[in-house]
């Protein structure tokens, strides 16, 4: 066992290595998020209480998006140069391994996104209930989307075209949107959002015990 | 086709990095005492000497600070490209070392200008930000300099590094007409041109003249602390040559 | 005792039967070489091995299990190198040795400049991988294994892009693992130079 | 001059049979702009008048994004497989072969995005008006969009992670977001679109003549 | 009558001197094994020649003049093969050589299945290269040297990955090109049999 929490660990601390070396690669996908914020009021013009209206929205399909975009890097440079290979052919079973890349994944990605997220929507001055439910329902389901689009990605890789991949992980991602934005919109009304919260924690705890599993098997059938 | 030639040799001697690393000194030196000047007389100027604006009150003394950065954020980002552009064509190392140290005082300004202008915006408009098309264009602006310091840091290779981000400030260079003209082009809640317009600015000259001094000191502070990053760019362009060995003590290595 | 056994494998690829009636063992001290022109099947047969490719008919069996019922005992005795080197390039050879050695197991104690010396890389052990010629990519790969633990080895290419002194060190390294009682299925276009050790070969197509 | 016609030809369909072959390929960019433009009532909720009003808006966002998605596609396998160096070292200028790998993406990605948008318009029930200037607006942007873009991702080409692109591109296409959506509201609300128009022409004759010329200046840059 | 030249020339990667005051001229006929351990600059040597890093120190040159100046002629004068194959995994092997014959400039008719034939690969011309063998890759990227025109031939260890029979082939063309008055430039850690064909030596390192 405690074998085991040294493998997950070696495994994090490396993926994690690999992205900080390269800083501008930590700081991109906050700064992509920003800027497709930004492109949302270009697009629907500039009326102030029609855009207050969509921030929330806006802000959890981008981060949805901003996902989508980062996923890919979960495995292709390891199918590139064949560490998944070694991954599948260690002595430990894949799916810790798994776990410790999605782990990675959302330090690198969800966490930094939730931050981001919180404060767009400080800045454009959503209300202190409306921000309640944004972190929530993002701290509930960055860890969702990061699992899931493990799955996807791992099914896809290295066959060509990103476009696949969001092929398949978008409609993988409704539930969660649908419940995340219901949550957000009854905070705005002032209504409970309990219900939708226990929802999108069941999904939480659904996805950490099976995504891994379900991951590692895509993977082995991927290579095979 | 002679002027191809005849500039980068004009150039070359002043890119000489040794010589200009031993001038550059002295300059950046005498450089910061002009804007220490510039400074506190226009601060002076600006906040005690100027009368109330009738219409703002005290708060649209938050110009001074304002419009010389914004102002700035442009002229840098010009400065950047053009100088990018000299380097890409002509491979002068000199001009590749100042594009590269000016991004990220651009982006200082850029950011200066926003904060600024998002203060002044609460007492004007009643709120910090609006989607306009002068603000998200210079919020823009600010993402073209943080693209151009990402593109920098992603490569290994210095030299490498400043042709390509040199492509790229080349490239958003379209953007600097449009912050500039956005406010004539679109109805916006942005202020149009009020000092700019040199035939007859629109300004009293008790006003106009602390931010003017302003500006000035805006402008010495970059080049000053433009310098003084050049210099630290040249000793690691040339950590392999003679004259940073002899300068380090020869027993350095300075690679990173 | 182990066994490494092949019976009856048949490999088919893109409609061609390259090979059928595949049948050989290895024991203890084993040292195979995979012969066969380019496209003979010498990569497939070891991708089979390892369950990159699916066995259609025969099959592989260690220590007379067949290698599908026992996938866990068999890649915990194991070790694979293949074309590709398996190390990542944004880190430096020493992180990479210590991925690999994890995911080998941990089982030995390992002195990773030693080995890094052994291989003919001192001193580059904080050299990323992106920084390194084509040859000394290769030999952060091998280091693979030198901290390997197990018993069988599979190895793609091993000589690929190394020079003289490269292929020296890795023929004497595998010499030894064999005489220690390992055993080694290796596919190469090279002639190795082992000095007498009894030298199995498979020729294929 | 025939010689370079046909090079340009062979290019073009080199890279055309690379996606066609894999008709997933060619499908996905289309599949991911439906489904962000269905996440989107998802997210806005079901008020019918706001979202006609947003309609044009998402398309054109959507658009984009779909875009940014899909460049990476341009020239990363070549990267990859050392092709590029050799249309590096071919006998022919590289502005040439760019311009062709340009052209196929536009052929491949911004044709049917153009016309998925127009029949996304008409099924939102657009007004005509709208429609004109959605598709006039998409017409001339589209290929902007697949010129600038090379530049970008020549520049980044094998820098790790996806989103240094996204960072880098988002802001070079600002102006023509701006001045699409400008003709598109106008047009809603019964304007004239001409000078919209024209100012997207002259940015579209500017990308054709500078673009491929800095494409192959990038990606010298980042091959030496 | 050709020439190609490198005066002085100089080395740095990863702030170490990998080489300094190289100087060789090769004409006509000339054929020039570059040898060294790995990591000796072998390949930096090659990519400098064909402008992928830049030179700092000395030059080198093309008929008399510096390569920096025209690079254009030089191009058309010379053929690269590196360590990737450059070709495309997506297209067919005849696909393939369609488009390298397009970028080598259609200079001489050819027969692509003759070639593929010529080089162990008969038959094969539609096969995707996605499935094809390690070494049947390398051999479809290698159909480039046969379909070239050009004089200077520079090779990166065209030999990775080829078996004893596709060694033989390529030597047998690099010395009938030598012969016929084309020049080649090549590092391989293997040993070239070329049956007494004279063959220059730089040694790196
Ligand atoms: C976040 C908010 C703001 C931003 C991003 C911003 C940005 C800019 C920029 C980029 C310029 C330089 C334009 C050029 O030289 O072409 C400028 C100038 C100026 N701004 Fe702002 N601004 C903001 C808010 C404000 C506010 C609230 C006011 C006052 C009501 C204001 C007043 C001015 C004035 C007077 C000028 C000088 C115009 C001239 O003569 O050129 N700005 N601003
Ligand atoms: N991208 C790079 N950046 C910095 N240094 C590099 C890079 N690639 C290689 N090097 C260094 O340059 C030296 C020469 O590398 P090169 O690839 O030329 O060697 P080589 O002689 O071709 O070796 P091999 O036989 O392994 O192919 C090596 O010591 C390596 O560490
Ligand atoms: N992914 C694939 N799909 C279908 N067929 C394949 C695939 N890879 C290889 N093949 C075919 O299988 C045969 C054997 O390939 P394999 O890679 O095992 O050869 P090899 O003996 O390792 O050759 P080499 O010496 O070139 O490495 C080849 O004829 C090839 O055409
Ligand atoms: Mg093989
Ligand atoms: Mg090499």
């Amino acid at each position: 066992m405690n074998e085991y929490i040294k493998i997950f660990f070696i495994i994090l601390q490396r993926d994690l290595t690999l992205v900080f070396r390269n800083k501008a690669e930590f700081i991109n996908p906050l700064m992509f998020f920003v800027i497709v914020i930004i492109l949302f009021p270009l697009a629907f013009g500039s009326d102030a209480t029609l855009l207050k209206q969509l921030t929330s929205g806006i802000i959890w399909v981008t981060a949805l998006l901003a996902t989508v975009l980062s996923l890919e890097t979960i495995f292709r440079t390891d199918f590139e140069d064949g560490s998944i290979e070694q991954l599948i052919l260690a002595r430990y079973p894949l799916t810790l391994m798994v776990s410790a890349k999605v782990t990675a994944h959302w330090i690198i990605f969800g966490l930094p996104l939730i931050f981001i997220a919180v404060l767009t929507g400080f800045i454009l001055s959503l209300s202190s209930q409306t921000m309640f439910a944004l972190f929530f329902t993002l701290l509930l389901s960055t860890p969702v989307l990061s699992l899931i689009g493990a799955i996807t990605v791992a099914l896809t890789i290295g066959l060509r075209g990103g476009m696949l991949l969001s092929l398949l992980i978008l409609p993988l991602y409704m539930p969660v949107l649908i419940f995340s934005m219901l949550a957000v919109q009854n905070a705005t009304a002032g209504q409970s959002i309990s219900a939708e919260i226990y929802f999108l924690a069941g999904i939480l705890v659904l996805a950490l015990t099976l995504a891994p599993i379900t991951t590692a098997a895509a993977l082995r059938i991927r290579l095979s | 086709m002679n002027l191809y030639k005849a500039l980068p040799l004009w150039f070359h001697k002043l890119g000489a990095l040794k010589y200009f690393y031993e001038i550059s000194h002295v300059i950046s030196r005498w450089v910061s005492v002009i804007c220490v000047i510039c400074f506190i007389t226009g601060l002076y100027g600006g906040l005690v000497l100027a009368p109330a604006d009738y219409q703002q009150g005290d708060s649209f003394r938050i110009m001074y600070m304002h419009v010389p950065s914004a102002w700035m954020s442009l002229f840098i980002y010009m400065v950047m490209a053009i100088s990018g552009g000299i380097g890409l064509i002509w491979r002068v190392k000199l001009a590749e070392i100042v594009a590269r140290s000016s991004a990220p005082i651009g982006a200082t300004f850029t950011f200066l200008a926003l904060a600024t202008g998002a203060i002044w915006g609460k007492p004007m408009w009643g709120t910090w930000w609006v989607w306009d098309a002068r603000l998200t264009s210079e919020l823009i602006l600010l993402f073209l300099y943080l693209g151009y310091i990402a593109l920098q840091s992603a490569f290994e290779d210095r030299r490498v590094a400043a042709r390509a981000g040199a492509i790229l400030a080349l490239v958003g260079i379209v953007n600097i007409p449009i912050i500039h003209y956005s406010v004539e082009w679109w109805s916006t809640l942005h202020q149009g041109p009020t000092v700019s317009k040199l035939d007859k600015p629109s300004i009293h000259m008790s006003m106009l003249i602390p931010l003017l001094l302003m500006t000035l000191a805006c402008k010495t502070f970059y080049v000053s602390s433009l310098l003084i990053r050049i210099r630290t760019e040249i000793l690691e362009y040339e950590c392999n040559s003679s004259w940073v060995k002899h300068l380090l003590g020869n027993n350095k290595n300075v690679s990173n | 005792m182990a066994l490494f056994k092949v019976n009856n494998l048949q490999c088919v690829r893109r409609d061609n039967i390259l090979f059928q009636g595949l049948s050989f063992k290895l024991e203890d001290g084993g040292l195979l070489q995979i012969d066969g022109v380019n496209g003979s099947g010498k990569s497939s047969l070891l991708q089979m091995c390892i369950g990159l490719i699916q066995i259609t008919e025969g099959n592989i069996s260690w220590n007379q299990t067949d290698i599908r019922d026992c996938r866990y005992q068999f890649q915990t005795d194991m070790t694979y190198f293949g074309h590709t080197n398996g190390v990542k390039t944004g880190l430096t050879a020493l992180e990479n040795m210590k991925v690999m050695h994890a995911l080998s197991g941990f089982k030995s104690e390992v002195d990773y400049s030693l080995i890094l010396k052994q291989i003919g890389l001192a001193g580059m052990d904080d050299v990323l991988l992106s920084r390194m010629s084509a040859g000394q990519k290769r030999r952060v790969g091998l280091t693979r294994i030198f901290m390997a633990s197990s018993k069988l080895w599979l190895l793609d290419e091993p000589f690929n892009a190394l020079d003289k002194n490269g292929k020296k060190i890795i023929e004497q390294l595998i010499v030894s693992h064999c005489k220690a009682g390992g055993m080694v299925i290796f596919a190469t276009h090279q002639t190795m130079e082992i000095d007498g050790y009894p030298l199995q070969h498979i020729h294929l197509g």
